[in-house]
């Protein structure tokens, strides 16, 4: 299955991509899909994640076709 | 209700008075008017702020903000909510985010202004970026919304 | 900080428009500026209201709002306050008072605004009549703000 | 000693009259003056009572010159 990842701001710049794209047989979480994709590059502690534009849960198990979005805390307004 | 993401300047109180002007539905209904507007400053940390980029998640960002909006107008008697906020490259002086929120009643009209800007600056997914004279910084967190030292 | 009592109708969101420019001292300073309109209402208490007079007690009501705006500055660390109140004769739609407050941020904006208007509303001498379809009666007490059944 | 008195909205209209004055050499206070000008009367429970343009407590004991109003709870904003 394959899974479309983004990152955003501060994330985007010290990992230097804004996408990623995950092909794998294996049941993954969001987690797993950034330790396979940045093995070398801990996850800040206050990572946000998104799937299909929807805030979401660490341990959810993500499906074909999904998009997974990383990001710091927010700041607008 | 309507909820707009913008990439050049805009005017918020010309934006509320347009509305206000075209939205006839709730004419001579609404009694008490609340409108909250964000404007960049040209200091933040204690440091002089020349320009702000602020990044945002295309489909995400507007999901959130109808999200919000909708759960305000369920929770107060409101009747209708105008919400822009700006992306892109500011310059100090210019609004970020306008909320007006309109209802028959004043608490109704605070209360729902005050839930969606705090909502948004907590959830929604904006992120800014300060020019310094030295450099540029990502803004790391928002902040409780009040003055150090006092409160 | 301008308090303005005026007997024509005005435009509210001009107004903080026009002196949000002519009040240089805090451009670039303030980051949050919380508005609040109130309007005159087409109905109140289920009935149809044609007309409204605002009656006021000249000199204490002036001394009054400048005390509370005077109270807010201490209060919270704001930047600015103006704050205009209608008196005479209205028509539905007509703005009866404005607040805008300025700081630097939104926490201290929007308690100042609310504080400013809650304090208005239950003790700066004004008095509102209201003109029926089948005559005229005193308005006798102002509510809680929250249109009743919610919250 | 002379008090000015003055009464407003609903009051006003309950009256007939919006203004007042006392000239007296007794101790008054903002009820007294009341009951002195108004005998026939009763003032309204809510009453609320300014002195000089502030507010002011129903036992303050006036002086000569002040203003005294008379009004019903404040409906502005």
């Amino acid at each position: 299955m394959l899974i479309n990842i983004r990152y955003f701001a501060s994330l985007k710049e010290v990992l230097a991509k804004s996408e990623d794209s995950l092909e794998t047989n294996k049941h993954l979480t969001a987690k797993d899909v950034w330790s396979e994709l940045n093995p070398n590059q801990i996850m800040p502690d206050n990572t946000l994640v998104a799937i299909n534009k929807t805030y979401a849960t660490w341990n959810e198990e993500l499906k074909s076709g999904d998009e997974v979005a990383f990001f710091p805390p927010v700041t607008g307004g | 209700m309507k909820i707009k993401i913008v990439e050049q300047s805009f005017m918020p109180l010309q934006e509320v008075d347009i509305y206000q002007q075209t939205a006839t539905t709730f004419a001579g209904k609404f009694g008490a008017t609340n409108i909250f507007i964000g404007t960049m400053r040209d200091f933040n940390d204690g440091n002089s702020v020349k320009g702000l980029t602020l990044e945002y998640y295309p489909g995400m960002t507007e999901n959130y903000l109808e999200k919000i909006a909708n759960t305000a107008m369920e929770q107060w008697k409101i009747l209708d909510i105008l919400l822009i906020h700006r992306v892109g490259k500011l310059s100090p002086n210019e609004a970020i985010v306008l909320i007006a929120v309109w209802a028959s009643h004043r608490g109704d009209a605070f209360d729902a202004c005050r839930y969606l800007m705090e909502d948004l600056k907590s959830k929604a997914p904006f992120w800014k970026k300060e020019q310094l004279a030295t450099g540029s910084r990502w803004v790391k967190t928002n902040t409780s919304g009040y003055e150090s030292g006092k409160k």
